[in-house]
């Protein structure tokens, strides 16, 4: 771990937020208090905080459906996250969007997507117009190991590749597209990354349940793209903690799976071990920033509770700027 | 006799017109659900629990689990098609004809006459469709608008039970392109359906409440809300003849222009938003048609023009209601 | 005033306005031409020459070759344009939204009303359509009316050198996604245009002839059809009033409406296949609004439904004439 | 060349007819004739000959808007064909298809395509289909370097290894897709080969200029599919002597380059050299074949001129079985 205490402090705390953020959705959305189609992040918060930790907001991502993850280490507000979830007008997209719709354009959130595969395109636009304005600025685009399977993620890194774009395809290989295997759907001769390097680009492994990992292969990665190199592929192993999405019965784990993953892939577990096994945080301090990812969260529910709701007649708003 | 949901109705269907011919395949993503995974095969159906039991009875060579590909399966069914084979392609949510249109609309439909009529593509392509989930812009969405002006493809919107038996047979049986379009809010209705093996024809809309003063033409969830509209107008001495088109392409135009030529008054209930839709559609088939017939102007009750909101609040204000239908038909009424 | 060809208004305006504007990007298959060749970059333009010397003007950044991958062009597009850039992204055939509508109609047309109205994609999403050249059934189609349905999306029909102009200027000085319409069998009619840099705002339709028996809807190529038709009827004495269109999302209903009120009889044409079309859209429209004024029956002339077909006498079956313009008129007239 | 002179005379044939169908092509779009986009196979008859010479009609092939070839090597009727591109109602298609659109399902021939890429997954169906009758017959689906970059094409590689169909990709790179170059618009670390093997899938190389190479590898390719291992992919080098379409003023070639490939690259002198090198087959043989491929050809002119012509009330014809 060669991070300072202070950004070590920060990542952790980004990752238990968004841990504290699933985990306070997945309880309330068991309620039936909040409606929609929700995929949890829980279990692959390293991946989202690893990658964006290394960026500013002239740095854009383009996410998924599993979209919290990368908005909170993006650096979207908490509450307004959480307002939008609820459907409040207060709400980060006054609730137009909700859970698979968030997007903060200042803070280079590009948008959390509910089609899968139609992230990749949109950031290599994003990533010609970085090239374009010329100042060292990349676009990164989070893929599940499902979305490689569709046709505009191929297209999407012929075309980085062809036009040079500083865009960056992070694969998430949690190892399942709904409620199918990986190993069922992926045609491939090794896996995502291998795929992605027949087009021509440099690619990058790295563990996606390993904070530092994700951070230092990052790193590699985003100096290599900085440097005007073109697009490159990351491929991150990593787990997903709950269902597809909330009401999930997840019959086709494994006996024994999810206590498994949650013992021994744990991501915010193996980020403690590292950090108090280097002497760099100890456990209170770690549970301390835990504790407060919590409230703020708590915190942020309570807000949403009380916010305000989207009257009837804003339906028709914002559809143009001018019509 | 028996009582039966929606999506049952599809499953069960699926189950019988599998046994009877064996030119049927079932493919699309989670169809079998649990492929490569622990729990293996038929771990969990697909989402909808629309093809429940089929991989079960009918193996891995007839029921196929798909990667996320829409494009592919799409023209895989197309290639099926051509070969012999009946394919019912699942779309998992019909918005996701945006990935793969080409295959349907430049491909499947027009197969047969770019090729001089020489060949025949019975693809059934499944589609679950339609808001009231609050799943937002993307997920939402109704397409029978955008299908049904395409030249070669059948499209069938069944709203109960009773019509999803009849006409998925019908499609099934059919050696055109059928896309048969299943609204989400209704997989979880209950509905009685006759036994034994039969039959909807295309082309034949269902007369849903009896009336001279007002028609109303619905399909999907829409008949609902015409129905409970019907009701309440019922209440004040008001007729309404409310028809649940069943296909929309073919459609039946006779029951629609017989109707006007009664009642003289129509309201149409769309639930897509409002330019170039099903509504409009009707609109000028009757102006053109019956337009001799028509005492007032024919009235609309559509969505929006806007894309289909997340929120509880919004997405209520989106969806056209049993409200705004009542009220259309007092609006059509008033007009001397 | 000069003299021009329809397609070098576009090229000549994407001159200007890329001068004007350096935000303005070009990006699609062959509009720079011999990229990776011995030829070299500009070697040979685009196949519509809708792009000649701009690669040379404005240089790789701005003008960029794409593989033959529509989704991520328009993808790409709107990544461009939701971080700054304004985007003009061309689709070789109108036809190839089939493999790009996604894009188009849940990214693109969506993001602002997505997003609660922090963001703005103003994406130019050019398109050669039509019919009238023999290119069959996967090169020949209208898509207007299903682009039109689409909420989000602006949609332009010019059907001069003037109009392409004035549009294409006021399309990329707008805020929002514009599909950009440019029919194949105009790109070599020539026309004046006024100097200076105009614009012509969006949902201004234009009267191309004036008369008050009948009012004739057209767009596009259509509007050739319509002019001759009422040049025809006028030496019959009747009085045509011909709109065209020029938008149809933004429409200009008033001047439907206003037209309407006076001739109280219609005549729609549309090139596009005859269900859920734009035809349909303005006739429901008027069958709504201007109830009271109609005399007769809405006459739509429009394609058959069915794919384009190769031959030439079965693709000049397949068009609207302005004999078919005329008949429908006289049909209209007719009627008492 | 292990081919038996039967073999031979008759792929030689085959490569004629296509020759003469698309010399005497271009000079009649050239008078203006005929109308429509034609896209010409003259330089590629090699691929779709040693290609299909292994075929049977239950062995299915899909095909391109570059079609003529593919469906001459399939079988499909010289005169059907040309009166189909004349537009005659007598044309295979009735005149409602025309050049980019030519089918004929009894032949195995499933249809050109006007759209780039959308063959392949048609392919993986009809695939999928034999997969499911078990007789060990293959689809061949035909694309171009620029159909590589689509991405359907991708998404059927994919399909095709996942249902472990029995459909092999044949990539015709003649360098160019249009008027731009394959250096240019396909990204790749090494060749399109090697991006259907990041796909999991076997694949092959061959020389498209080379009957014996076409065809040999075929064998192989043909022989491992065939067994049941699934799908496969090979990639021919060949070369296109016309414009894209015809009408193509092709000021993007270099200097020289189509004397240069017409010279040392055309598949008709190549297996001249080959057979006659090879005593198999003598230069007045081959003359005599070349010269019946061309009065056929003719024939079929002929035939297309006094060929009736599509009646208007045709137009709304066969668009479904029963409506
Ligand atoms: C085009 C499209 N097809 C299918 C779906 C339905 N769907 C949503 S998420 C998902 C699985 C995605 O798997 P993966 O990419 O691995 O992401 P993960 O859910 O594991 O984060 C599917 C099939 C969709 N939203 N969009
Ligand atoms: C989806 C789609 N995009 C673009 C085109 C226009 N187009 C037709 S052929 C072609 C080039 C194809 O190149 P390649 O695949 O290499 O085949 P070749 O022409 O060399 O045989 C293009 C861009 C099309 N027909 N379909
Ligand atoms: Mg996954
Ligand atoms: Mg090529």
């Amino acid at each position: 771990m060669q991070l300072s205490r202070e950004e070590l402090v920060q990542a952790f705390r980004r990752m238990c937020t968004i841990r504290a953020f699933e985990e306070r959705l997945h309880d309330v959305i068991a309620t039936g208090e909040i409606a929609g189609f929700t995929h949890l992040y829980c279990g692959q918060e390293a991946v989202a905080v690893g990658v964006c930790e290394h960026l500013d907001n002239e740095d854009k991502i383009v996410s998924t459906h599993r979209g919290h993850g990368h908005c909170l280490a993006k650096g979207c507000d908490v509450t307004g996250m959480m307002k939008e979830i609820w459907g409040s007008s207060e709400g980060l997209c006054k609730g137009r969007g909700g859970s698979m719709h968030i997007a903060d354009t200042d803070k280079g959130m590009l948008g959390a997507n509910g089609i899968v595969g139609a992230g990749a395109p949109i950031a290599v636009g994003s990533a010609i117009s970085q090239k374009i304005d010329g100042d060292g600025k990349v676009t990164i685009t989070f893929s599940g190991d499902g979305a490689c399977n569709q046709g505009t993620t191929f297209e999407a890194m012929n075309m980085a590749v062809v036009t040079k774009a500083p865009c960056i395809f992070v694969f998430e290989n949690n190892h399942y597209s709904e409620h199918t295997g990986f190993e069922y759907a992926v045609g491939t001769s090794k896996d995502i990354a291998s795929r992605a390097e027949a087009f021509g680009m440099k690619v990058w492994r790295g563990d996606g349940c390993d904070f530092t990992s994700v951070y230092e292969t990052m790193r590699e990665v985003l100096e290599y793209v900085r440097a005007g190199n073109g697009p490159a592929a990351v491929e991150f192993d990593t787990e997903r903690f709950y269902g597809h999405f909330e009401g999930d019965p997840q019959n086709y784990r494994g006996e024994g799976e999810i206590d498994r993953i949650r013992e021994t892939r744990d991501c915010l577990k193996i980020f403690r071990e590292q950090a108090t096994g280097a002497k760099l945080l100890d456990d209170k301090e770690l549970d301390e920033i835990q504790q407060a990812a919590i409230d703020d969260v708590e915190a942020a529910v309570e807000a949403s509770r009380a916010a305000p709701r989207p009257q009837p007649d804003d339906v028709t708003k914002d559809v143009y700027v001018e019509y | 006799m028996a009582k039966m949901m929606y999506r049952d109705a599809v499953v069960s269907t699926l189950h019988e017109e599998m046994e009877r011919d064996e030119s049927i395949v079932v493919l699309g993503e989670d169809v079998v659900g649990g492929m490569g995974t622990e729990g293996g095969p038929e771990a969990i159906g697909g989402i909808w629990s629309t093809s429940t039991g089929l991989y079960d009875k009918f193996g891995a060579d007839r029921v196929i689990d798909t990667p996320i590909s829409e494009s592919a399966i799409m023209g895989a069914a197309g290639g099926l098609a051509l070969t012999g084979k009946r394919p019912v392609a699942e779309l998992m949510f019909a918005d996701f004809i945006g990935v793969s249109l080409d295959q349907i609309w430049n491909q499947i439909a027009k197969f047969r006459y770019m090729f001089g009529g020489k060949t025949r593509c019975p693809a059934v392509l499944r589609m679950a469709y339609g808001a009231g989930f609050n799943a937002a812009a993307q997920h939402s969405q109704s397409v029978h608008h955008i299908l049904t002006g395409m030249p070669g493809l059948k499209v069938v919107m069944p709203s109960t039970p009773e019509d999803v038996r009849g006409l998925l047979r019908t499609a099934l049986r059919s050696d055109d392109p059928v896309i048969f379009l299943e609204h989400k809010a209704l997989y979880g209705v209950e509905g009685e359906v006759p036994d034994g093996d039969y039959t909807i024809p295309f082309a034949h809309a269902r007369q849903v409440r009896s009336g001279e003063d007002v028609t109303i033409i619905a399909t999907g969830l829409m008949v609902g809300l015409a129905e409970a509209a019907a009701d309440t107008l019922a209440e004040d001495g008001i007729g309404c003849d409310v028809i649940d088109l069943r296909t929309t392409s073919p459609m039946d135009e006779e029951a629609i222009l017989d109707s006007v030529e009664v009642t003289g008054r129509l309201v149409i209930v769309d639930e897509a938003p409002p330019r170039c839709n099903l509504a409009t559609d009707i609109s000028a088939i009757v102006a053109q048609k019956a337009f001799a017939s028509l005492k007032a102007p024919i009235e609309m009750v559509t969505a929006p023009h806007s894309p289909i909101p997340f929120a509880l609040e919004l997405e209520r204000a989106y969806l056209p209601s049993a409200d705004d239908v009542e009220a259309a038909v007092r609006k059509t009424l008033s007009y001397r």
